[in-house]
């Protein structure tokens, strides 16, 4: 049901973009653009995905996971006896077209939901306006502004740890076994000042300290410049990097370094999408890295694991089975998958038939609390807060060995649980 | 880090940035020089050369110096050449008409960026340097690509001097940014050396992408900032004058390496943005230009 | 004819553009009523000498006394508002607009001047074309006359700013004799009520009208008087026939 | 302007305005919501070529106006808690002072130095909002609160999160501005401006202060856009710095060239047009902005005098 965005994208470029005559008669007929008009009986859902803009790498295979999730749920029996209908549009990592897509969604296609949304600057700004317009809206993003009571009574992260969550639960063992003096390289947005902030007060709580703190702009594409920040004293470099200039960042890293580094805990996303076997990247050989999801199959790989990987096409190298060279974004993209199994147990429990029954959603989504390892949730079981919208799992801490990544460490999900006052369910519906 | 090694790891970064604004600018310069054309799509040019780098890399195999040498190459031709076209088709029949140029080369920008936005995609791909050898200084490590995109920027520009005072080509380019209607009257093609003067100002953009590839990844969004940079380093220098140029270039990059290392980036941009728009309302000739007529 | 009291004096007037000196020091006396030529060989700087006049160029040095009043600083438009009205050497009009619309801005910029009286601005537009003889073609738009017809819009705009003094720069340049008779009267008509200072090649036409003569070389004033005076005037013979 | 010409063009603008009020009740949901940002954007437009269009000055710097009212508008809000009203108010204030300082330096140069400078002056307001990122959020920008969703005003409560509320009072703005632009056009300063732009030369020489006059224009057209961004921000509840990005100055330029620069309703066509081409395009691919540059392309070479203007040069040489 859903629509093939690969290959209708690869016939709209031809089509329209060659003449203008083409795209005036595409202006004048909008019903054919679109699946979406002439169905009814389908439960919609949009997906807002950073096709463009510097989260285009994650947004190419949270658009593919996405797709292979509602393939699934489709040859499942759907939802409630309705198919899913996946419709995509391109927000460019941009938070003013982020709102503007959920407008869109909401006024146009008319959708029962919208899920994926991913980085937390466009989130900050669609979650107020998916509020306003009372539309369930479920983030694959970490941010930690819902677990702090910021966002709205109809956003939910149901898919994936938050980053405080995340910092908190491995603190210890960074404290323990790398070092206790940190210095810290991260963007310079709240995604980068949760790590900041979170992980400041976490390795405190350890007896360590935060030696240095370097926020480099999202936009950045030379690094070099912001190193000799690094303190000599500092034991530890924890570096977590988005946009399109991460190799940039770790490549120059590690010309600047050298062999004689001080321990290096990255998070996994200053490499998202990228190769290891990169001759560049021989330095991290011994240095360790957050993975939500292990990107390399394991050797005591789950059959959950199996099937994931098998349905969207990924390797055991984490890589598309199509193109050695596709490195996915696997420590993200499950989230989006895990969402969508969310939302259909929640709208499952709430015999969720159309639009009208939005707030159903909501409460029947507030009433959930655990999540068992399966087919739904491959990365592993996970515990669901109602009050807070968000949801907690275990942390993987692993080793670059032989160009590969090992799980040398798997948080409980106990260990990542914090107090907050946030309570979502007391706002208005 | 002590001040010294600062000092010196931002006086090699600033080089580094001068060296590719010298050669990037010298080609915006030329344009505007010779042709009185603001061209907006300066930075897309640069991003193409990259690109096309990076097709060459993944289609040449072998050592990465091979596909380094063939992009050396074809990138400022293909390029080139695409610049060519845009100047026939879309400049010339304009007049040249300063303001409508500008349009249409903000037009430009759009049509190439995006187009490489559906041919390329919205990533951002490495290049592998042709060598890869880091030196060891007592404080920090550099990249020795780096220092050699310096040393090859010595050359291009030595060989634009070359070009430009010794050469027929160069006279002749020389004669009509000086006098355009005299040089016509002598003559000299002025229509036709404006297609060629376009095409080496992109030429020259698409080089400095090439260089600039392994150090920073293709992406379609890279035309940005060095376009922002080459018109700061072509009006501080004097729109036109390639010597005022290239001081400026080395001036900025240097400035901006050191500003950069010792406050935010961001801050470092926003002065010499302001400085420069006031260097050009009340000293139009720019700080090293001649006198007003 | 010509009353004492000075219009315009100028005293070391200079303009210089890099180490040219296009004017150089030029100390020079306009009386209230008269029609002064200022003559002289290309070059010679009567352009710019009245570019300095009306403000459209910056002088270097000396002064410029109109009225009483040193305007040496002030900007062109502040002198057309004290009554300094130039028309240009190549026809400058609003090409796209209607002759009257033309005229009208004029009008405006009188209006403007001596600052929103009850003002009839048809009436005022419609009497500058009368004096120069282009009412019947009031609608027409202004780049479609022919060129003597837009050298007379030129100056019926002067005349609808109603200045005190009219600078005419080249006024017959390009004109058929039948035009230039024409624009002698026309002349002299303005002559009545505002001063009238012009640059003239056509010697013949600076005979006819001109009450005294100027005549500029090498940015200096060489000689002044009447047209027999300088008809007779061997430096001028020298300067013009380049002995 | 003739009489007939006079009462052509009020005709014609009322007609459209009239159209423009009635759609509300027959568009579907989400074209009320493009309508709507239609009409803001036109207000921006109108601002641009008050500019372009009757000065002949073309700024690609105007993106630091419409943020300067969206800023303005929100930022007092977000901070301060202001009323609507007043926080409107003042960041139309705040755009016209800004045009005011920011035209009395770049009105010193002209054609593409102007062009350059103003370019500059708009980079710098956008690393500005970039760096003062403590209070404007930076590229993430704010989203206004709850309480800044409605106006309560004479005892009357308004509500922006109701899309019909949002459409006329944007529909009163574009009303306002419209008519606003008219009267000024149609007086003789409106006059004085279009000398200008004819010709700056003459129009000095006819007794009239040209510097003081592009300021003025300039001020009114900071203003406009300023209005702009402060509609924008308090009607949408989000402001970022996307909206001082370059490619705001650019748009601005492309709605009024197609639409026709110096017609006074060609801006709104522009947007119009523009709008929903970017709009259905982007649902298509993602390098649906390579619309902007083929129609800046084909516009400047074809049909540099935009729809209206063409329209006008043809048939209609009433148009204002």
């Amino acid at each position: 049901m859903h629509r093939d965005s690969k290959t209708f994208l690869a016939l709209s470029r031809r089509n329209i973009l060659k003449t203008a005559g083409g795209a005036a008669a595409l202006l004048a007929s909008p019903a054919i653009l679109r699946p979406g008009f002439a169905q009814s009986g389908t439960i919609k859902l949009g997906a807002p995905i950073h096709r463009t803009g510097i989260g285009a790498s994650y947004g190419r295979w949270y658009e593919r996971t996405a797709t292979a999730a509602v393939k699934v749920v489709n040859e499942m029996g759907g939802i409630n006896g309705r198919q899913v209908e996946l419709i995509v549009e391109d927000d460019g990592t941009d938070p003013k077209r982020g709102t503007e897509v959920i407008e869109k969604f909401a006024s146009q296609y008319k959708v029962d939901a919208v899920f994926g949304h991913l980085f937390s600057n466009v989130v900050a700004a669609a979650a107020p306006r998916a509020g306003e317009l009372k539309m369930p809206y479920f983030i694959c993003s970490e941010a930690s502004l819902l677990g702090a009571g910021k966002l709205n009574r109809y956003t939910f992260q149901p898919g994936i740890t938050d980053v405080r969550s995340q910092v908190t639960s491995m603190a210890p063992w960074i404290g323990d076994t790398l070092g206790k003096k940190v210095t810290m390289i991260y963007p310079d947005y709240n995604f980068g000042h949760d790590h900041r902030d979170f992980f400041t007060a976490a390795i405190k709580a350890q007896g360590g300290e935060v030696v240095g703190k370097i926020a480099v702009p999202p936009t950045e594409t030379s690094f070099t410049r912001y190193f000799p920040q690094i303190p000599p004293s500092t034991e530890v470099i924890y570096h977590v990097m988005v946009g399109p200039a991460v190799l940039t960042f770790v490549k120059e890293l590690g010309d600047y370094l050298g062999s004689q580094r001080p321990e290096i805990f990255g998070f996994i996303d200053s490499l998202e999408g990228v190769d290891f076997a990169t001759p560049q990247l021989g330095f991290l050989e011994g240095s360790y890295f957050w993975e939500a999801y292990p990107r390399y199959a394991q050797a005591n790989q789950s059959e959950f694991d199996k099937f994931f990987r098998e349905k969207v096409g990924v390797d055991a190298n984490g890589a598309s089975v199509k193109d050695g060279k596709d490195i996915s974004t696997y420590s993200h993209m499950f989230s989006i998958w895990e969402t969508l199994f969310v939302m259909k147990q929640a709208m499952e429990l709430s015999n969720y038939k159309g639009e009208a029954q939005k707030k159903d959603l909501v409460t029947a989504m507030e009433s959930i609390s655990t999540l068992a390892e399966s087919r739904e949730h491959p990365q592993g079981a996970k515990l669901f807060n109602g009050k807070t919208h968000q949801v907690f799992g275990s942390q993987n801490i692993s080793k670059v060995e032989g160009g590969k990544l090992k799980v040398v460490h798997r948080t409980s999900i106990e260990d990542g649980l914090y107090d907050t006052d946030a309570d979502y369910t007391k706002m208005a519906l | 880090m002590a001040l010294g090694p600062y000092l010196f790891l931002a006086t090699l970064e600033g080089l580094v940035q001068a060296a590719v604004l010298c050669i990037t600018a010298a080609g915006l310069s030329l344009v505007f020089g010779v042709m009185r054309v603001v061209n907006v799509a300066h930075g897309e040019f640069v991003m193409l050369g990259a690109v096309i780098a990076w097709f060459a890399a993944s289609l040449v195999t072998g050592h990465p110096a091979i596909g380094f040498a063939v992009a050396l190459v074809i990138s400022p031709v293909i390029v080139g050449a695409i610049a060519f076209a845009s100047e026939r088709l879309i400049l010339k029949r304009l007049d040249y008409n300063p303001e409508a140029t500008i349009v249409a080369t903000i037009g430009l920008l759009y049509i190439l960026q995006q187009t490489v936005l559906i041919v390329y995609g919205p990533d951002a791909r490495p290049v592998d340097p042709p060598f890869y050898y880091t030196i060891r200084f007592p404080w920090f490590g550099y990249s020795s690509y780096k220092l050699f995109v310096i040393a090859a920027a010595i050359v291009i520009m030595g060989a634009i001097w070359f070009v430009l005072q010794k050469t027929k080509a160069g006279l002749i380019m020389r004669a009509a940014q000086f006098d355009r209607e005299t040089a016509q009257a002598f003559g000299i093609p002025v229509d036709r050396v404006s297609a060629f003067v376009f095409a080496a100002g992109a030429g020259l953009a698409a080089l400095a992408g090439v260089l600039v590839v392994p150090i920073q990844q293709a992406h379609y969004l890279m035309g940005a900032d060095p376009l922002l940079l080459s018109f700061i380093v072509v009006i501080i220098g004097g729109l036109g004058s390639m010597s005022g140029t290239v001081v400026a270039a080395i001036l900025i990059g240097l400035s901006d390496g050191i500003l950069s290392v010792m406050f935010s980036p961001t801050l470092a941009k926003m002065v010499s943005t302001l400085l420069v728009a006031l260097v050009l309302v009340f000293r139009p000739n720019g700080l090293f230009g001649k006198a007003a007529r | 004819m010509a009353s004492l009291t000075p219009l315009l004096v100028t005293s070391g007037l200079k303009r210089h553009f890099g180490g040219v000196k296009a004017v150089d020091g030029v100390d020079f006396t306009l009386h209230e009523g008269e029609i002064r030529a200022i003559i002289g060989p290309n070059g010679a700087g009567k352009t710019t000498f009245v570019s300095l006049l009306s403000g459209r160029t910056e002088a270097s040095g000396g002064t410029i006394r109109f009225a009483g009043e040193d305007v040496t600083r002030l900007p062109a438009y502040k002198r057309v508002q004290r009554g300094i009205a130039y028309t240009f050497q190549i026809t400058n009009i609003y090409q796209t607009k209607s002759v009257a619309d033309n005229v009208r801005m004029a009008v405006q910029g009188r209006m403007q001047r001596v600052g929103m009286p009850a003002f009839d601005f048809e009436a005022e537009t419609a009497a500058a074309l009368a004096a120069v003889g282009l009412s019947d073609r009031a609608e027409t738009i202004a780049g479609e006359l022919a060129y003597g017809h837009q050298r007379l819009l030129e100056i019926a705009m002067g005349l609808a700013l109603q200045p005190k003094l009219l600078i005419l720069d080249e006024p017959t340049q390009g004109l058929s004799d039948a035009e230039i008779e024409n624009f002698l009267s026309l002349v002299r008509t303005i002559a009545k009520r505002a001063t009238v200072l012009l640059i003239e090649h056509n010697m013949a036409v600076v005979m006819a009208l001109a009450d005294r003569i100027s005549v500029l070389t090498r940015g200096q004033l060489l000689a002044e008087g009447t047209p027999s005076e300088i008809r007779d005037n061997a430096a001028v013979q020298e300067a013009y026939l380049g002995a | 302007m003739t009489k007939s010409a006079y009462r052509n063009n009020l005709f014609l603008t009322g007609v459209v305005l009239v159209l423009l009020f009635f759609l509300q009740f027959v568009l579907p949901d989400y074209h009320v919501l493009m309508g709507t940002r239609m009409m803001v954007l036109a207000v921006f437009a109108l601002g641009f070529n008050a500019l372009l269009g009757y000065v002949g000055l073309l700024s690609l710097g105007h993106a630091m106006f419409f943020a300067a009212g969206l800023y303005g508008a929100g930022l007092t809000v977000y901070h301060f808690g202001w009323s609507l009203p007043a926080a409107f108010g003042f960041a139309v204030l705040a755009s016209a002072l800004l045009a005011l300082v920011i035209g009395a330096v770049v009105l010193r140069t002209i054609r593409v130095s102007f062009m350059i400078v103003t370019l500059m002056f708009a980079q710098v307001a956008y690393l500005m909002v970039l760096y003062f990122a403590e209070w404007t959020n930076g590229q993430e920008g704010l989203s206004l609160p709850l309480s800044a969703r409605a106006v309560h005003l004479f005892g009357a409560t308004l509500d922006l999160s109701s899309a019909i509320t949002r459409y006329n009072l944007a529909f009163g703005l574009l009303a306002l501005c419209l008519m606003l632009l008219f009267a000024y056009l149609a007086s003789a300063r409106g006059r004085v401006a279009t000398a200008i732009r004819d010709n700056e030369g003459r129009t000095e020489m006819l007794g009239f202060n040209v510097f003081a006059g592009k300021l003025e224009m300039f001020v009114l057209s900071g203003a406009m856009s300023g209005a702009a961004g402060a509609a924008y921000a308090l009607l949408f509840g989000y402001i970022g710095s996307t909206f001082a990005s370059f490619q705001y100055s650019i748009e601005a330029l492309l709605f009024t060239l197609l639409g026709g620069a110096g017609t006074l309703l060609g801006p709104l066509l522009g947007v119009l047009l523009m709008v929903a081409m970017i709009d259905k395009l982007s649902e298509l691919t993602s390098a649906y902005l390579l619309v902007i540059g083929v129609v800046l392309i084909v516009v400047i070479l074809w049909f540099p005098k935009g729809i209206l203007g063409t329209i006008r040069e043809r048939w209609a040489p009433w148009l204002l």
